[in-house]
């Protein structure tokens, strides 16, 4: 059994997806799904205690040795990423059970579950495996399930946010094929461990750096990477809110992990930091999205639309770190990967409180939401903190890593702009906690509590951000060694 | 009880008052009670640290790491020990005055007012014995943001407009100068732990030094230095204990001691000599004590008056520290204390104003104090204390700073402080002058049927005016505490 | 050295930006998608021409099903079969094979554009729906 | 260079030029239907050229896919949504600039790849060979090696193959079925199609009425595909 | 009508070649081009031609949208159950050597099996997509 584990993480969710599509009522159906997200936590949990011990994990699926068949290779960097998609999930199934009972119809409860399953298993699949073909089907796993889940947003504006996702996503997962085929046809294999020794030889060649750009272009639109990020706004803010909450704090976090891959596992440091110069590429383009989007935030009258901005300017933080291409950048930029999603996960959980009791998460609506739902707005202001990057919550250890990424190669300027978007995100964040907490609720309006079975997960999730924020030697401790081995090449 | 429990204790005791608060929230009485149980345990256990550090022990905590190589740790020094005596020693002083104050002005909301301010406590001292840069900052923040509510405390329109700035410049100048200053720290020095002697010396150029010093400096925004002062007046419409307490001894000397503490064991003195900007700070602190005197010269309302004056006076301990000399660190450390006694004095006492006579402009004080003159006569020792004259503690720690331009032989600095001690004479005197001397307008029946204030806030402010004379008979603990700091040995300089 | 050379390689690209084209110029969103279509379709011809071997066939093995048949015969007649099979096989092995594993991934892809293809439509048929119109430029002026 | 080479290349000219035409037509064409015909005879021609390129599973695929399904599903949505491309509002030059310098970008890119067909190319030596030659021994006695490698060798991205068909289906159904899928129902000797969310009550008030019961209620059975939607229609959304 | 009784009749005739055609192309497929994905397509095109000829009503009432939809699911639970029937029987996940004592037949076994997978999930998924679209207005009006 454990020594299936790997395989078993993501294909559990892929089985009990039909599963979940085949049994009549939704109650049934979000059984199995929260049966396959647990099972996952568990899996993904215990192979990282197995990595941390016996180092990265090779998997031969059908048996085939790679590079002719095809492999998964679990190393810190994956499993850390699967864990997070893992730990998200186990999270949200519990908040969906409400949550989705009141947004999407009762009918379409079976369906919903199964294409969250099959964008679980498909986002675990990237995260784990050593394929690069095998990451492109998996990404359209994922991708597809995921259109349709954002779909089912209330408002109609959920469909056109749905669609010029689709349309977007579809252009960055062929761009990635292309980038595929030009590396294939440069070196004849598809196995990134074998990639990564074939690819030097032919690094001279014009194609690729051209395979390179085409990867780099690709995955930064999945990523929503400024200036490629149009379809997120939209996509975070009319989707339903369990699937906001996870797909916020996972889709783009994959995507992240595709970069880390591409960029140090397969074409190596070298190649892309000195012969192709990401640094000058990406280290604008993330200053720009920090500062930039976390400006257009704050002038957001939808509290969703807020936070899904702000998320734009979070991924500059984690592409910011990968662009230094320092150990210290690195783990700067995998620390945020996880501190983000909890902390993303958090407040989009609290909006979704929002939604279920007041039915709009508009800021003029959450007047007095302090007094009417205590709760989650005190979760709410929880992950603000983060957000900001106050001490004693994730926020701050991201912003400890990476402002000591940039002091580390002198550039105090970014260090300043690190700083700089940090008291942005203060200035949003206190847009809403001050609608919430200063302006006197609607007395017609009967507000109530958002249920427990939304507050639970919802405070699981800033619990995290304020334990792993005390304590961060654990994350730390992983990123740091997954860093390490990321640019330490493969062992 | 170990030395790291008995510190660890000290610092969650508040905690409990708070939880204690909130438990006995039915019954008023009670509730007060437990507050002021707590405050006078948590001083006692104060002075049991004092003890040990007077022995020449540092008692230290740690914790677990947040990220590696940095953990969570306290540790007792002197200099913190003094920011901590006086937290501790006015919280349940405070509290008694509170009592009388938020009765006697009818105030909503007072189990929220107690449970934060009790929490706010455990903040300073989570400050005052935090053993790293890291620790500190924590509580830093954590004193700004669990203040809030408190400046919030009427949630008028107002309220909400001076807690924006309150939070903003609060945590605009920590996050964007002072976190960035500690991380450059840990970059260059490996550590962020507090050591005598400092710990950046020699990890990088001048320059670069010169520019960290400068961010801590102005990213202490708690230190009210110009232009980053302008929370303070602006936290004033909270109810007066909150300004008594948290903004004339807190979060103010909160900023000031991370000033101080940060050129001591940070930086330390002999590095601090050698930097550029040290001499640029302290001529910046000296613009902000003549600039805040000379606002506060124009304040009609009390508490904004006092406000600015509060801010003049910080500008003593920062410039104290900016002298980078042991006499301007000393008398630095000693102003801490008495500034907070003869502040928390004028705060008490104008609160006292509010509350018996609903009066707040200094100009309609005529005569008032033949109505209450026991309040303003402890206004006028307050003042005394602020001003640097006998009988009152500040005097002394006005002559160590006056001792310390003239070591470093900045003259020009010395005639600033001459001049702000003149210009607190006119400002602050003023108003027991008006209320003693003058008689009230004509025909005025605005000061009929006024007593003095409630019975219990009149003893708080009856003790800290004691406290204030006899800090001038009896400075030792003070001198020798701040000695022990500046010379970073066990031993008590003669 | 073939006749083509890379003119092969560049048509495909040709094709592609005409589908990328219609991609992302066009405002209406069934037009997209069939720009979508004709993107996906040419980065398979794409792949399939990394995969040719000039003067080589479909890689499926006919002549070992052959040479065993021949092998089978030649058994029958009590002949020498072991030999047999073996010239049919060294006479295989000069047969050159274009790659199987672009086809592979390619019949992979299709499957995949098919079904962004029809999420699509079906997005596209809700919009429809809820707006009145599947003109991009109307979707984003019209009334939110 | 012997002649079936060469006219395998001209054929291979040919069908590309004609895509190439196509595909320009697709692009000027504003009447969607036919738009989409000719999206079909594209997947056609390209199907074409993928047997010229040895690619028969490909081609086949190609062709059912393309010029079956995709045109089938197009038709079935352009009945739904009306078939006319309206007038463009202004001149694409950002698309046209961001168009230019990917294609751009790509003939640098394969300017220095190994020419087309060359049997020594890299792609044709690392993994390949190995599936030609040995897949006959792992494998077994599967002579489309396009199968073995398509089922075995790469038998884990069919499956993730198949998920993505199965999530297709879960999108679409999502999005356009409107409550759960119509049962069928035993009803007095008769096996009848229900609506879904029919009561009971509707339905024997549909049978009393003498007219046609269920689903079967409304479709004139000699029309599949429903005339164009008027706007807005029967959403309750937004 | 009259018109349309060649093409109906047609229809009829032509079904059952298409679907033994599809099932050539399934069980051919280790031979020459074809496989599950292919004979999927063709199995549901056979059915599409029947809807179109017929009549959506018609074609629910063959092949309800149920089963068209249960297919669909049927057939990935097919394809991953191979997985984890080779699991079980001490392979990795789709190993399918160890699921004879031979490991060609063994291999045999499981190309057909998830072939069997490809073709009952393609089939599904495509009627039903062309259920939802085509079906799009009746079940709503």
């Amino acid at each position: 059994m454990s020594e299936h584990l790997p395989a078993l993480l993501v294909v559990v969710p892929l089985l009990l997806a039909p599963v979940a599509a085949l049994v009549g009522r939704w109650k049934v159906a979000w059984a199995v799904a929260a049966a396959a997200c647990w099972w996952t936590l568990y899996a993904s949990v215990s192979l990282l205690q197995r990595i941390r011990v016996e180092g990265p994990i090779s998997y031969e699926l059908g048996g085939w040795v790679p590079p002719y068949g095809i492999e998964y290779r679990i190393d810190l960097v994956s499993i850390f990423v699967a864990i997070i998609v893992a730990a998200i999930g186990a999270v949200t199934i519990p908040y969906a059970r409400t949550s989705i009972a009141k947004e999407v119809e009762e009918d379409r409860g079976p369906l919903f579950y199964a294409a969250f399953l099959l964008c679980l298993s498909g986002l675990l699949g990237i995260s784990v495996t050593g394929d690069v073909f095998n990451v492109f089907v998996f990404l359209e796993i994922s991708s597809l399930s995921a259109y349709s889940m954002i779909a089912l947003g209330k408002d109609r504006r959920a469909l056109t946010a749905s669609f010029q996702y689709l349309i977007m996503g579809s252009v960055g997962a062929s761009f990635i094929v292309i980038g595929i085929g030009l590396m294939y046809v440069m070196t004849g294999t598809l196995n990134m461990a074998d990639l990564a020794v074939r690819l030097p030889e032919v690094a001279d060649n014009r194609t690729i750096p051209v395979a390179f750009t085409f990867l780099t272009v690709g995955i930064t639109l999945k990523l929503a990477l400024f200036p490629l990020h149009l379809w997120l706004p939209n996509a975070y803010t009319y989707a339903p809110s369990a699937v906001t909450a996870f797909i916020a704090s996972t889709a783009t976090k994959v995507s992240v992990y595709l970069l880390l891959r591409f960029f140090f596992t397969i074409f190596g440091e070298t190649f892309s930091y000195e012969a192709m110069q990401l640094d000058m590429v990406l280290m604008p383009l993330s200053i720009v999205a920090i500062l930039a989007m976390s400006l257009v935030a704050i002038y957001q009258a939808n509290v969703k639309r807020l936070l899904a901005f702000s998320s734009v300017a979070q991924i500059g933080y984690m592409v910011l770190g990968i662009s230094f291409g320092s150990v210290l950048g690195v783990t700067a930029g995998i620390i945020h990967l996880f501190n983000h999603a909890l902390m993303k996960g958090a407040l989009f959980m609290a909006m979704g409180c929002v939604m279920y009791s007041v039915g709009s998460v508009r800021i003029e609506k959450m007047a007095g939401l302090g007094k009417r739902m205590p709760w989650t707005m005190a979760a709410f202001v929880g992950g603000g903190l983060s957000l900001i990057g106050v001490p004693a919550t994730v926020g701050f250890v991201s912003k400890w890593y990476l402002v000591q990424a940039a002091l580390e190669q002198g550039s105090w300027a970014i260090a300043g702009v690190v700083m700089v978007g940090s008291l942005m995100a203060l200035i949003y964040v206190w847009k809403v906690v001050e609608v919430a907490y200063f302006q006197e609720p609607d007395p017609d309006h009967e507000i109530r509590e958002a249920p427990l079975s939304l507050l639970l997960p919802t405070w699981a999730l800033v619990a995290a951000s304020f334990y792993f924020g005390i304590d961060a030697s654990l994350t730390a401790d992983v990123a740091t060694q997954a860093a390490e081995t990321l640019i330490g090449g493969i062992q | 009880m170990s030395e790291g429990m008995l510190i660890g204790f000290t610092v969650l005791l508040p905690v409990v008052g708070a939880m204690a608060v909130l438990v006995l929230r039915a019954t008023p009485n009670m509730r007060e009670a437990g507050t002021l149980f707590a405050g006078v345990a948590t001083f006692w256990h104060v002075l049991g640290l004092l003890y040990l550090v007077q022995e020449g022990a540092r008692p230290r905590l740690e914790l677990f790491e947040v990220v590696p190589g940095v953990p969570i740790v306290f540790e007792v020094e002197p200099l913190g020990m003094v920011f901590a005596l006086v937290a501790s020693f006015l919280w349940p002083v405070t509290t008694l005055y509170a009592i009388g104050y938020m009765r006697g002005h009818h105030e909503e909301n007072q189990t929220r007012f107690f449970f934060f301010f009790a929490i706010a406590i455990a903040g300073a001292l989570g400050v005052a014995f935090s053993g790293n840069l890291f620790t500190l900052f924590l509580f830093y923040e954590f004193l700004t943001f669990c203040t809030f509510p408190l400046v919030t405390h009427h949630q008028t329109e107002e309220a909400k407009r001076s807690g924006r700035i309150y939070l903003g410049i609060l945590l605009a100048t920590s996050v964007g100068f002072q976190l960035l200053a500690i991380i450059w720290t840990w970059q260059l020095a490996g550590t962020v732990e507090f050591m005598d002697g400092g710990i950046l010396a020699g990890t990088a150029s001048v320059g670069v030094l010169s520019a960290i010093l400068v961010l801590y400096v102005y990213g202490v925004g708690k230190a009210a230095l110009m232009p980053f002062h302008r929370w303070l007046p602006a936290a004033m419409v909270a109810p007066t204990p909150v300004s008594a307490l948290l903004h004339a001894v807190a979060v103010v000397k909160a900023g000031v001691f991370t000033v101080l503490k940060i050129a001591v064991y940070v930086f330390g003195i002999d590095l601090l000599q050698t930097l550029a900007t040290t001499s640029w700070m302290a001529w910046a602190a000296a613009a902000t004590i003549i600039l805040g005197s000379l606002v506060a010269f124009t304040k009609d309302n009390l508490k904004a008056r006092l406000a600015y004056s509060t801010i003049s006076q910080l500008s003593y301990i920062v410039l104290g520290a900016m002298l980078a000399n042991e006499m301007g660190i000393i008398g630095g450390g000693m102003h801490i204390a008495m500034h907070a006694f003869g502040k928390i004095t004028l705060f008490f006492a104008a609160g006292a104003v509010m509350v018996a006579a609903h009066e707040k402009k200094i100009s309609r004080m005529h005569g008032l104090g033949r109505t209450m003159p026991i309040t303003f006569g402890a206004f006028f020792i307050g003042s005394l204390s602020i001003i640097g004259l006998p009988p009152a503690g500040g005097s002394w720690s006005k002559w160590f700073l006056g001792m310390g331009t003239l070591e470093s032989g900045q003259l020009g600095l010395l005639a600033v402080l001459m001049v702000s001690s003149l210009l607190g004479l006119y400002y602050l005197l003023e108003v027991p002058v008006k209320a003693f001397f003058f008689k009230p307008p004509e025909g005025s029946h605005h000061h009929e049927g006024i007593h003095e204030a409630p019975t219990t806030s009149l003893i708080a402010i009856c003790v800290t005016a004691a406290a204030t004379i006899a800090l001038f008979f009896w400075p030792e603990l003070w001198y020798d505490l701040m000695t022990m700091a500046v010379s970073g040995t066990g031993e008590v300089a003669p | 050295m073939t006749a083509l050379g890379l003119f092969n390689y560049w048509a495909v690209i040709v094709l592609m930006m005409v589908g990328f084209y219609t991609l992302i110029a066009r405002s209406n969103l069934v037009k997209k998608l069939i720009g979508l279509n004709i993107f996906q379709t040419s980065v398979i011809l794409m792949y399939v021409s990394f995969g040719k071997v000039t003067g080589g066939t479909a890689p499926i093995l006919v002549e070992a099903a052959h040479a065993e048949e021949v092998g089978e015969t030649a058994e029958a007649v009590g002949g020498v079969g072991a030999e047999v099979v073996e010239a049919v096989e060294v006479a295989g092995e000069a047969i050159l094979y274009s790659n199987p594993l672009p086809h592979v991934l390619m019949l992979t892809a299709i499957v995949v554009g098919v079904a962004t293809l029809a999420l699509g439509l079906s997005l596209v048929v809700r919009i429809k729906e809820a707006y009145g119109t599947i003109e991009e430029h109307e979707l984003l002026d019209g009334p939110s | 260079m012997s002649e079936g080479v060469l006219m395998a290349e001209i054929v291979d000219i040919v069908l590309l030029i004609l895509l190439a035409i196509t595909g320009i037509m697709i692009i000027r064409l504003r009447n969607l239907f036919a738009a989409v015909m000719l999206t079909g005879i594209y997947s056609l021609v390209s199907a074409g050229l993928f047997v010229v390129m040895d690619a028969v599973d490909v081609a086949f695929t190609e062709a059912a896919v393309g010029a079956g399904i995709s045109t089938v599903l197009l038709l079935g949505t352009l009945a739904l949504v009306g078939h006319q491309e309206a007038e463009p509002t202004h001149r694409p030059i950002l698309p046209l600039f961001v168009v230019i310098i990917t294609g751009g970008i790509l003939v640098y890119g394969t300017s220095q790849m190994p020419p087309f067909g060359g049997p020594d190319n890299p792609a044709q030596l690392h993994v390949a060979p190995h599936y030609l030659e040995e897949s006959e021994h792992e494998v077994g006695h599967i002579p489309n090696v396009v199968t073995s490698v398509l089922a075995s060798y790469r038998g884990y991205d069919t499956m993730g193959e198949t998920a993505v068909v199965f999530a297709a289906m879960v999108g679409v159904l999502l999005l356009l079925s409107r409550g759960p899928l119509p049962k069928r129902v035993f009803h007095e000797g008769q096996w009848i199609t229900v609506r879904p969310g029919e009561t009971r009550e509707e339905l024997e008030a549909e049978i009393k009425a003498g007219g046609p019961v269920g689903i079967e209620a409304t479709p004139p059975p000699d029309d599949p595909v429903p005339p164009d939607r008027t706007a807005g229609e029967g959403d309750t959304h937004g | 009508m009259d018109d349309r009784v060649i093409l109906r009749v047609g229809t009829k005739i032509l079904t059952p070649f298409i679907l033994i055609f599809a099932l050539y192309v399934q069980f051919h497929g280790d031979y020459g081009p074809g496989g599950g994905f292919q004979a999927g397509v063709i199995f549901a095109a056979a059915f599409v031609l029947y809807a179109l000829v017929y009549g959506l009503g018609n074609a629910i009432k063959v092949l309800p949208p149920r089963v068209a939809y249960a297919c669909g699911a049927l057939g990935v639970i097919i394809f991953v159950g191979v997985g984890y029937g080779s699991m079980a029987l001490g392979g990795e996940f789709l190993n399918y050597s160890v699921l004879a004592h031979d490991p060609l037949h063994g291999q045999h076994y499981g190309i057909i099996g998830v072939e069997l997978g490809v073709l009952v999930t393609v089939f599904g998924v495509m009627v039903s997509l062309f259920y939802a679209f085509a079906g799009r207005r009746r079940i709503e009006s």
